[in-house]
């Protein structure tokens, strides 16, 4: 009984092979490039519905997701923010996925997720003040169904099959979904996920966004066969798609979605995309990658495969597009707003919300230090 | 009142807890039909069903990390960490997740999450089943911690710590899960002392035995002793670890003005040092001579045959009251009851 | 692309499924479980050229390793040892594995291993020191290649691969081995080795004892699919084998081996066995299995068939078989003598090698530890 | 002498360690092309070539397991933790083998692995970036802990480290990593002081100031203000965190009498917690007040914005000074130099 590594067009391969890995056209698609469609029958059936409105919707939200995304770069360039992690490139991946998702579905996203959250209806001030360094976490997880975005890489795929298992628990259909990415289906965490998913049959969809980097690790560190093909080996049936093909993200997440409310357990999705942009703020990606691969990829650009699509479908038009652009800028001057007009809140807050119940000895610490900065006040008084 | 063993004080405390509130699970390797390997859980998984009681694959940063999202959709989590020395694997989802999503969260996610940890040595048992990594744990701000050391206070405190909306490191002295007594299992919560008060163990005047857990018996076990020599020793039982209830430790010591802490972790920041560290700020004027640590060397748990030299016993903490009594370096008291050092 | 468990007998399967990864029938065999020689393409080649005389050995070390199991539990019955893990059951795993082995191969064993120390010439006191609790670890792992026995479940298939790693950049053809449990695969560690592994082409061997428990747990809380199956997923062929069929087990081991040294890079074997005693001798398992299970097991038991099968091929005969447990009870005696003769040390030993380099606090501890256990001494001498 | 940073002291003491030793191997998340998100490796792929400087799959427990299968294959792996907060999934690798082995085999294993931790806040970082976890190494035995404070410090404890042959928790204080001095590259590590003492960072007789990495600076420019005052205060820099030199503490504090600890890390069984006993037990006659802690908050790290109430400036440290030198509880000093509270 020797078990090799078989992938449906590959056959079997005597080894990993980080080409293999690597190779970002062995994957599912509906949309080639140029914004043609094409038909692949594992997709097709879960977006043939789909109606001009809700196509136009997903384009739009690619497109405020861009510009949201250029807003927190340019907010961090101009000192108002501390950080960004740009997601450039990533808007199929991430609006499309967002896209198919219920309201009761509870999202556990990385850093970087921006895209998803616009979709779970997050508001703009929601978007910065974590990087601006004034919150840990922005929004209220309740009212947009999203966890506070995870810097811990892996850390939030057990949250999400716990979540799972609890919705499973409850008898209800609801689904968590985690967002992680390549680099973080190496760390122990993210195994144990699909251990534990697996093992309860939990209603979880893992959505890996391949977008072949690390910070400066190219995916082949993290694996030397392809990412999708590691979730079968967990009990967990996965799906290798197009991360760029917005159509082909919505189906996938369908697929996935659809497993898990009729009580078949987890699935996994790796969509295959690129990070345009550099990985934080801080980063400088010419140190470690070719500008040709980067200008490879722009001809690949998720937002003008879409626009191209729907334009040749005649569901979009000039008019549309100016219509989103303008929707584009007011949710970026509204992110702006928000951004520069954030108080920082008062240094005794500080000491709120260590514990939920009360605690003597850290009131005794904040009555101390509202005191010691007392002192400083009654000084200047003086 | 019902006479139970420390081990099934927990048990009853969990089976009441399960069965007053439907959000309780228990989770945990072996904890099903074995009822884990201490049977602490025994019966349960039978009386409340495997979807509550649930038998989890072995990764503990897997189990606490499902018990986090589980906390996040309105369960409330009691997790069993089956050793001491297995707890490591999930430091990172307790130290960056448990203890800090309700403050990441600005307060809005709560995590009542208990993990019980079986705990410390004096067992006889292999490498990494006499971890006391309570330090690591009360240095980590968001979590409370505490230490029961007798059934009454295992079933109540185990009762209040799955009711807490704060996350409850909840660690079983293994010495003692076999020790039994009395519990009162009606006891309305309301009426037991709140689960971060410490306890006044034994009442004394001449020194202050400061101590929690399995030592708490040995310490009681050190004041029977040093009573036959005329010396009238307090002991206080810290049970909660994190908070410390530093009113009725300075109370006492500001009574006695002399203070041996005693704990089996190592010495080197360990919470003995905390404990020193928090009475000379509190009670300086008072203290009569600085406050003494008894406490396991600063080496990795050692092989079994060799753990009674580790673990503080009665004569390693007489030997430390004489120190704070400045009676000199006497020769150790010999060991009159089971602990001594030969 | 949709990845599915697809395993070579049962093709696509929509979800994981316990039936089939506890299929215990579902192996790689060369011998039935009435010790008729089967052919099996893959296996075969690798046992080609076993002598009677290596037959006989593997043979012999099976029943030493039996009977130094049982006089581990005996003694412990006795209280001459703290605990013991007893290994019933898995001694054509153990000692077939371990047969494959060059010298400089190095084993990261787990506690239950004792066929496989057996293997790389163990001394009898090397048994049953930590056991009894004189020592974490009795032997020295120089002596036999073999790493202190590993209680963290998991931890030693990562040292195994960083081992293979240095292997590796000193160019030379040694290979590391991790033995782990069923159990332990669910533990990242084991699938951040495999992950590391396969990114640098490691010369390792992860040999997965699967014995069906994990203490109480069946081995399908952990996994829904086969063990096996997993590692390809991380590009590591692998093989399920019968573990209770020394020649498949030699197999096997012989073509990872082959493998990493060949420069091909790390392997997966799944031996499938039972754990025929408890967990340790602190267990019950008539708590969690059934009588029935264990009984079914004793059918298929590894020594019996290797017997049948030598026997019927005229390698073995009653002589041989005499000599062999005459050996085995030597070897009992040995193991007995040195735990029933071992002294516990001095307790000040109790401060030595906690560091490699001087450490003046730790020297001051351990004086006045020395210092107040002469305080005793003295009382006694007045 | 050459002008290096901190961050570049520590390069440059790999770089010597690796052309000194074949045997020594860097492994880490993008140390390789990219140099590390600080740069500290920058060139070093390029110079020793990518088998000796090892870009890793993203996985801590695996970077530091893997290491420790390097060591035992005779290796001596410096392994680069990214940032602080990252160190949690390797924690159970470095509790139970990395500091563990040596004693588990009997001294027949050694562990001669650095692992290099960017540490603690200050520098306006994201979530989880700014972490100070030192007490928890401190607090198990097997581990040494060093801090550097400054780039010939830093420059010739890395290398003092790896040339152990025990394991060394390396933190290196983020916020000085640009900080910029003369180093002595060349200097012979015989001559130079041995990794484990402290330095009197400062003379001083009024009262002693104990610290480690970034606080140092903070304390010194705290002894600079003081001295406008009339006051003398001693600083002394632990460097090494464990064993702590408590032979150079205490004949600080025999002499000065009165003592601040300061430290960045929560107070609840922090480091501070180990001086403040261990000055209390070994100069009990000698002080004139209790000793004072100057710590972080018993939070979690807060957010960016509010960090500067969180991690102790001068201000706070002279607050304590007063406090010892029992001058009231006088207001504070105004900030006269960068680093007050408001
Ligand atoms: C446990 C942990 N280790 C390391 C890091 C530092 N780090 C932040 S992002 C990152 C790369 C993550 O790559 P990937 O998972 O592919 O996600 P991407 O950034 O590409 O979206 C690393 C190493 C971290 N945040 N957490
Ligand atoms: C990290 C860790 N968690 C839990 C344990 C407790 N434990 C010891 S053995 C065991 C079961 C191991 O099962 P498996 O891996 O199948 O090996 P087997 O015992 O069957 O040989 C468990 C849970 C441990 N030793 N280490
Ligand atoms: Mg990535
Ligand atoms: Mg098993």
């Amino acid at each position: 009984m020797t078990y090799t590594q078989t992938t449906p067009d590959h056959g079997a391969a005597d080894r990993g092979d980080p080409e293999h890995a690597s190779d970002v056209d062995d994957v599912a698609r509906v949309l080639e490039p140029d914004g043609t469609r094409v038909a692949d029958a594992a997709l097709d059936p879960w977006i043939a519905d789909l109606s001009p409105h809700e196509l136009r919707a997903l384009h739009r939200d690619m497109v405020l997701t861009r510009r949201l995304d250029a807003e927190g770069v340019a907010l961090q360039r101009q000192g108002q923010l501390a950080l960004w992690a740009p997601c450039r490139g990533q808007e199929a991946t991430q609006v499309g996925t967002a896209h198919a998702l219920a309201p009761g579905d509870f999202v556990f996203p990385s850093y970087r997720e921006h895209g998803v959250l616009l979709g779970r209806g997050a508001q703009p001030a929601d978007y910065v003040l974590a990087w601006r360094g004034e919150e840990h976490s922005a929004y209220d997880h309740t009212t947009i169904n999203a966890a506070p975005p995870q810097i811990i890489i892996g850390a939030q795929s057990l949250h999400a099959t716990g979540w799972a298992m609890g919705a499973q628990r409850d008898g209800s259909t609801d689904v968590a979904v985690a967002y992680f990415g390549d680099g973080a289906t190496s760390q122990g965490d993210v195994n144990e996920a699909m251990v534990f998913a697996s093992s309860f049959g939990a209603p979880v969809v893992f959505v890996c966004t391949n977008n072949q980097w690390a910070i400066s690790e190219p995916v082949t560190v993290q694996s030397t066969f392809p990412l999708a093909g590691r979730a079968p080996g967990f009990g967990i049936p996965s799906m290798r798609v197009d991360g760029n093909d917005a159509l082909a993200c919505v189906a996938a997440m369908r697929w996935a979605l659809d497993r898990a409310r009729r009580g078949e357990g987890p699935s996994f999705i790796e969509a295959v995309t690129y990070r345009m942009g550099p990985h934080t703020t801080s980063d400088d990606p010419t140190r470690y990658r070719d500008a040709d691969e980067v200008e490879a990829w722009t001809r690949r650009d998720p937002i003008a495969r879409l626009e191209a699509y729907l334009r040749a479908e005649g569901v979009l038009d000039d008019g549309g597009l100016d219509e989103v652009a303008r929707a584009a800028d007011a949710l970026a001057i509204e992110v702006r707003a928000a951004c520069i007009g954030a108080t920082t809140r008062a240094p005794e807050t500080l000491f709120d919300h260590v514990y939920a119940e009360p605690h003597g000895p850290l009131e005794r610490q904040k009555a101390e230090y509202a005191a010691y900065l007392a002192g400083f006040d009654q000084e200047d008084a003086r | 009142m019902t006479s139970l063993t420390l081990g099934g004080a927990i048990g009853a405390g969990l089976a009441r807890a399960m069965q007053d509130d439907d959000r309780v699970l228990l989770m945990g390797e072996d904890i099903g039909k074995l009822g884990g390997v201490f049977r602490v859980t025994d019966g349960l998984q039978r009386r409340f069903g495997a979807e509550r009681v649930i038998d989890t694959p072995l990764a503990e940063a897997g189990i606490v990390g499902t018990a986090v999202g589980l906390a996040l959709r309105g369960y409330r989590p009691v997790v069993e960490i089956q050793f001491d020395g297995f707890v490591y694997p999930a430091f990172d989802q307790i130290v960056c997740q448990v203890a800090k999503l309700h403050y990441r969260s600005s307060g809005r996610i709560r995590m009542p999450l208990v993990i019980r940890i079986p705990w410390a040595g004096g067992v006889g048992a292999a490498e990494h089943h006499s971890e006391s990594p309570e330090a690591y744990f009360v240095h980590t701000a968001g979590l409370r911690v505490v230490a029961a050391s007798n059934p009454q206070d295992a079933y109540v405190m185990l009762r209040q710590a799955v009711a807490s909306d704060d996350p409850v490191i909840f660690f079983e002295p293994k010495r003692l899960y076999h020790s039994k007594a009395e519990v009162d299992v009606d006891i309305d919560l309301a009426d037991a002392p709140p689960m971060h008060l410490a306890r006044v163990a034994r009442e004394g005047t001449d020194a202050t035995i400061v101590t929690y857990g399995a030592q708490v018996r040995t310490a009681l076990d050190a004041a029977l002793a040093a009573e036959d020599e005329g010396l009238s020793l307090e002991v206080i039982d810290l049970r909660s670890l994190s908070p410390l209830d530093m009113n009725t430790v300075a109370a006492s010591v500001r009574k006695t003005g002399r203070v041996v802490v005693t704990h089996e972790a190592a010495r080197e920041a360990g919470l003995g040092a905390e404990l020193v560290a928090s009475i000379t700020e509190q009670c300086f004027e008072y203290l009569e001579a600085p406050p003494a640590r008894v406490t396991g060397h600063d080496i990795p748990y050692p092989p079994s045959k060799l753990e009674k030299h580790h673990v503080p016993d009665l004569d390693r903490i007489l030997h430390a009251v004489d120190r704070v009594l400045e009676r000199g370096t006497a020769a150790p008291a010999a060991a009159t009851i089971e602990g001594g050092v030969r």
